[in-house]
């Protein structure tokens, strides 16, 4: 089993949440963060004074599946996160030892 | 409980205690020595002034309100980890203001000349609102007064916000309604020198120095301490870069500051036409109408200003500059038409904008832009009474002599008011210096650098004002590299 | 739709009917048998009342804004879960409390006596404001007593929030607002028993029980059926520990709290000066200046208090310290002189401060403090008033006899004070107790516990107050282990 | 800077231009032509008008503080990306609003007549207030009428909220300001042929079109305009599923939605008692009574749908319910009894609700609800004046010929009302579709998708309006799934 | 070394905490997070129209422990996270390398 | 290559985020988070009544960086979160199976 963990753009978050749904990808756990990367901040303006912000908004989205799974997961969310422009975020894949479900004590593949 | 809080506590128990002695005697239970506390025989002499009770009162009433919005403009201008700290000071500078205000600053601003009635410099009598001055007039404009007093000591809470001491503010806040602000109030409203010594009167054409709702008495006044106080304080942490470049460090709430800007041009329609005392002098509804119009003129062109400098308009330089209009139409309001509001509006805009710049440039830290709002403005309001005064109102009252300025061929009166400028600058600025300076030497007035990055709601008043929101400062302002201008 | 529901709608259904029904002769086309609804013939009768019509008013509408007030300390003192419901209860009150008060509640408040002159225990005329009742002066004195009877009837709400029931709610404003408020109401000044029987002005000294503004009428009613409904209610989850030691559960937002107390104490200048209902009574400028004052010495004493027990002045209590002043100026503020009424503030300050730890140690979880603030305070301000008044002021105007308490040598008076704060404290605590103990043996007043701990947006509104923030309770309060005093 | 801004700044620079020359004239330094500036003679010769010049500023200063109250409700209602820009919006077009009242709105609307006196179709003088406008009289009306312009324009901001460019929001401010409301409001107002063409009072047997406050002059007014620019926006992104069925998209603070009611209710108590102009006319007290009770009758209806609907009472829905009866009592609250004040309420609560929800299934996408809120129930003011007005005040008046409406056996005047309602739509619906047709085909009038979805926050002002929150739409509205009725 | 991730019921974490700290395990790091999966989210109303919410409110809880201390860590958690219900949330187990105490730079089992 | 995660005091952040910048670390993402441990928690007050606050503000730096590069990043982040006092904070190195760049689809090291 692995740990799916993609950071992409806030506005694109629900796009990708309907496609993985429509594969049958549906629990998931989302988190907001700030990032930065090659993507180099965006300007605003304080009282007339212009200012650089450099971590921006992204979601984290989080989703253990099966080691099968992780490949059209990791298609699903490329394609529907992508713009083309810099910080459309990225993917990293994370080894999980063991999945336990808190209702019924099920473990492994079956408490996915 | 720490060194410094007790020594705190014993100094207002001795103080406290010193007034109550002091007030007993004049408390004492029979009335006799009163004045019309009643108010029977005050209507009977005058039966038209229910109106201008009311009037005075329901305006005072907004003035009071006012205090709502300085403390949102400043809270959404603050940072989430102080933000229980500024609303707090807000609070309490009215608290201890109006306690200050009552044992002595109405005595010292309204009360008789002293040395003498053509050379006052303060004034006397009405200590703690006992004896004659427990008359129905007196605590109207006592009321009056006090609010207006609050307003300039509220200002200087948004300008040096984020770094005093607590107990540093709440000394400040009994000196500036106690004396500071009593004082050029007495010269200009009570009396005193700046409007009725004769070579001022002399020099004016009929009357000395004026200034109708107080542009420089109330605003210029909070303005300036609060620029001497920014200096002595220093910037906040992270506020310049190693290059000694300003960094905007953003508010948390920009919607309590436009709020509180909402809450300020409301309360300025008791600010500006309540300052007749008076629903007889028909005059209110011009006033009111110039002071509205100065307040759109100087937000629309801060708005502008930043449009066209940064290609977005700024929200909130814009409330700044609706505010900066306000301030500067309040010494001007009464005696001008309509045309020469806006123009004085429109000025208002550039003045906020260009000064709130140049002090940041320059190392002055002053949070809500407060200087520039209140201390620019402020003077600006008072010359600008001395160049569009029209001639169509008397000094502070209907009849005549008529006002005019510069515009209309009285230079004279524009030197009076040049001069009120003058030591208006003078007095706020050096008061301020001279306050924050004991203060610095003797209990310091800014907190350790630690308790500054924590946030001043944990380190002074242990609270977090929202404690079930995340709030965060690594997006924002931490992650700001250098501010450009 | 849930039964529970479907009851109430029908409930609610047919009172509407019956009201209707019963309202329509009233209303019938002919104007034949109405008051002066035009105000044309009272207008020739007094032309002095424009300036009295428009300061009742006025000051009526300020006191209607401190429903804006109460709401925001009551949210700003609530979790984030349960926002939109406390927002909701303190704007329903008002809406239902104006409609009961139009039914019946004015009627029985300032009706005509019932039984007798001299022995009016209700009011018996004016319901629906229908017949002679649609008359200018009557609409006036509606108005503004309708929005001191919200006031009475939202104090409740900040001091049971998080856990009754909606419904529970909705009923309990309706009958506040129609029997409990008016029935004290008219015994203090529906030329009811307590302030105009025989015996009681004999005891006085030629006035029975005083009020002026509502310290006992409108706080201590509201303060005293809080109490009992927290008793009915129990406490919140997680309120004591295993000890039953308190923990405290820190509001969601302190700016709303501080925000709410500027708005409240704006409001309370409505409060105070307007119940002259007169702006000929020059005396309301004492009465503004002295509810100023008790204030910003009940403030500043609540601040002090907090400071010397933990070292740091405390946000939230100096807000409640405030409002206790106010509340305790209420009855008072027209009879005593500003050096009494810091002493009123200094003494409410104590109160409220000791007050709710008292109760807070004793198993009453009052979320906002509103028994010490208004039950407490509402009670100090009745027996101030019999301790203080100066003889400088009449009963409610300025025409003799005036009225002298304690300490200018009328204990009777005193005594009739202490009678009306027992009778109020026994009206309120009693109808408080009875009402809710019906309708929690009817329909049941809490919410289940899954519900209170998921909070009474989600469960009673089906709303969140803040979608786009994330909020969280983990780190306050779910963390806080054990309170300590 | 982008060219558009570029342009939009040349613009403004010469429309400025034009402006002063043009006033330099008429603003001349003798004030040989002006009108009564200082107010003495009007005050010699009405020496009642203290207390109507002092209750008509003071309404007109609460109707101002009723932008806060929308800026509350439309920010409430909105999401978090979009908050500075709409709190900026509202402070935006009461600053425009006020500097094109000045320049040309006021002599539209409040001038002489145009063609003539029978007829009149646009007012002609009173521009930039200069000459016989600058006097104390004309400068009362003109705030008054001012604060109420800006009302009207403020309702659209709030429909069309999340979605227009900030420039074409600064020009329509203008617009309506300066032309569209002047002219409905000459018609019924200023003397224009809604109200006195000979063919209208005969209809109405002595008085044509009426609209006390304005339900219709500045609600309906607003509210069609909205309508009509929500038509030529679209929906906002997400606003329909892909079977066109709605989707709620949750404001993202619901506690600044109930506050901004509280606001609007508290200033609505100047927006009608005030609009008697005089407070001679002791009939503001049953104004003031027929306001409260409509708008609590109307927001009681409002929470007992939505109840009764979905089994939880709605708290947005609940603030829309009070402004509805509040929109709807504003035509007739001097002319009704409190009886049919209820009944108007009851009514306003089904419109509201109803009216919403038929927009929102057709493709309106209405933010806040204002054509619902303002549109539909201003023209229901109207309508209901035409049915309840039962004859115990006059035009304007306490002076005859007293106003009856169908009820009370006046067909006529009901037809009046329901021409008025016509035109009304047919002016502003008509006015709203021109303009933004016009503005949609010169500078575009929406912003681009990528924008709308970052949030104009950010895309038309470089800022974020809670900048030390982490806020989120992950869990809410993106993550809704189709609503359903 | 594992990192126990724990998502559960904000409602219980509470309980969980008091219970982890009974037995001794008293570091933790926690976050606001959002997820779904079997449970199918809640309904809303807005102005009036009911709307679906299907991202609901979680806790996630962090905890790095030893190897042997996993299987109590998931005892712990799962009794008393546990309502019955589907929403409880699911427990991953995820493996650490190494740790690091910032304050003292110890690394490995001794910088838990 | 690894996943760095590393939890901070909110204060010390900036600082951090410098220091890494400077040697070339631009990349991260930044959660918020609350924590405990050895840290005993503080003392805040509610209107006049003392609670003890057990969980505290920490910010969680993740950084997927290479092999190599691990050790260099743990000792810039030590170095500059460093106060001294217990509440410093940790860091936790998890393996990273693989990386994806959502924008090119670029795998491995070089998505980094
Ligand atoms: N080395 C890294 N470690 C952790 N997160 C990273 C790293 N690099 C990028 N990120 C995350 O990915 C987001 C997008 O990265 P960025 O480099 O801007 O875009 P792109 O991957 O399209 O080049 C960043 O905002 C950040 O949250
Ligand atoms: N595949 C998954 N990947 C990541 N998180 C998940 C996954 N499935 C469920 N979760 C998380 O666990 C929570 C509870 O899951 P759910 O399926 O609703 O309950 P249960 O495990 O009791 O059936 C979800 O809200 C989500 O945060
Ligand atoms: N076992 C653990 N698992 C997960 N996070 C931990 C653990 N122990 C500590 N932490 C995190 O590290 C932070 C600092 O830990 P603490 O023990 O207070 O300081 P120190 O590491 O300096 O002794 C905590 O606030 C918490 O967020």
């Amino acid at each position: 089993m692995k740990k799916i963990e993609a950071i992409i753009r806030s506005e694109k978050f629900m796009d990708v949440k309907e496609a993985l749904e429509k594969r049958g990808f549906y629990g998931m756990t989302v988190t907001d963060v700030r990032g930065r990367g090659r993507q180099k901040g965006m300007q605003l303006q304080f009282r007339g004074r212009v200012m650089e912000i450099d971590l921006l908004p992204k979601v984290k989205i989080e989703l253990v599946v099966t080691d099968e799974e992780v490949n059209d997961v990791i298609t699903i969310i490329s394609d529907y996160a992508r713009t083309g422009n810099v910080g459309d975020g990225k993917i990293f894949i994370i080894p999980i030892e063991d999945v336990v479900r808190v209702r019924t004590g099920e473990r492994g593949e079956k408490a996915i | 409980m720490s060194e410094r809080v007790r020594r705190a506590v014993i100094l207002i128990a001795i103080v406290s205690l010193l007034l109550l002695v002091t007030a007993a005697p004049t408390l004492a239970i029979s009335p006799l020595m009163q004045g019309d506390a009643t108010g029977a025989k005050t209507l009977k002499e005058h039966p038209g002034w229910p109106v201008d009770f009311a009037w005075t009162l329901i305006c005072g009433f907004l003035v009071m309100f006012m205090q709502a919005g300085f403390a949102l403009v400043e809270t959404g201008f603050a940072r989430t980890k102080n933000v229980a700290n500024v609303m707090m000071k807000n609070l309490i500078d009215y608290v201890i203001g109006s306690l200050a205000f009552w044992v002595m600053g109405y005595a010292i601003m309204m009360g008789a000349n002293w040395p003498s009635d053509n050379l006052g410099i303060i004034g006397t009598t009405g200590w703690f609102l006992a004896g004659k001055a427990y008359d129905v007039s007196t605590m109207a404009i006592w009321f009056f007064e006090l609010v207006f007093c609050a307003t300039a000591a509220t200002i200087v809470s948004g300008a040096i916000a984020e770094r005093p001491k607590f107990s540093v503010y709440v000394i400040y806040s009994a000196v500036i309604s106690a004396i500071i602000y009593p004082i050029y109030g007495h010269w200009l409203w009570g009396g005193g020198w700046l409007s009725s010594a004769p070579f001022m009167v002399k020099l004016g054409g009929g009357y000395g120095a004026l200034d109708f709702a107080g542009s420089g008495v109330v605003h210029a006044i909070g303005g300036y301490i609060a620029l001497a106080a920014c200096i002595m304080l220093g910037p906040r942490i992270g506020k310049y870069d190693e290059n000694g470049n300003p960094r905007p460090i953003p508010g948390h709430n920009i919607a309590y500051a436009v709020l509180g800007t909402f809450i300020l041009w409301f309360g300025w329609f008791g600010f500006n036409p309540g300052s007749t005392l008076s629903a007889h002098e028909l005059r209110i509804a011009v006033i009111a109408v110039n002071t509205n119009l100065a307040g759109a003129a100087a937000a629309a062109t801060a708005m502008f200003i930043t449009w066209v400098k940064n290609g977005k308009p700024d929200v909130g330089m814009t409330c700044n500059g609706a505010l900066a209009g306000l301030v500067a139409i309040t010494a001007p309001c009464a005696w001008v038409n309509s045309w020469a509001a806006v123009v004085i509006g429109i000025v208002a805009g550039f003045i906020v904008c260009y000064g709130y710049w140049f002090l940041e440039n320059h190392g002055i830290d002053d949070m809500v832009g407060a200087v520039a709002v209140h201390g620019f403005n402020g003077t600006w309001g008072l010359i600008s009474l001395g160049i569009f005064a029209d001639g169509t109102y008397g000094v502070y009252t209907t009849a005549g002599p008529h006002v005019t300025g510069l515009l209309y061929g009285n230079p004279g009166f524009f030197l009076c008011q040049l001069i009120s400028a003058a030591v208006n600058f003078a007095w706020a600025f050096g008061c301020g210096l001279i306050l924050f300076w004991i203060l610095k030497k003797t209990m310091g007035i800014r907190v350790s650098p630690e308790e500054e990055i924590i946030g001043l709601d944990i380190t002074e008043h242990a609270t977090v004002a929202y404690p079930n929101f995340v709030c965060t400062e690594t997006g924002l302002p931490f992650s700001i590299r250098g501010g450009k201008e």
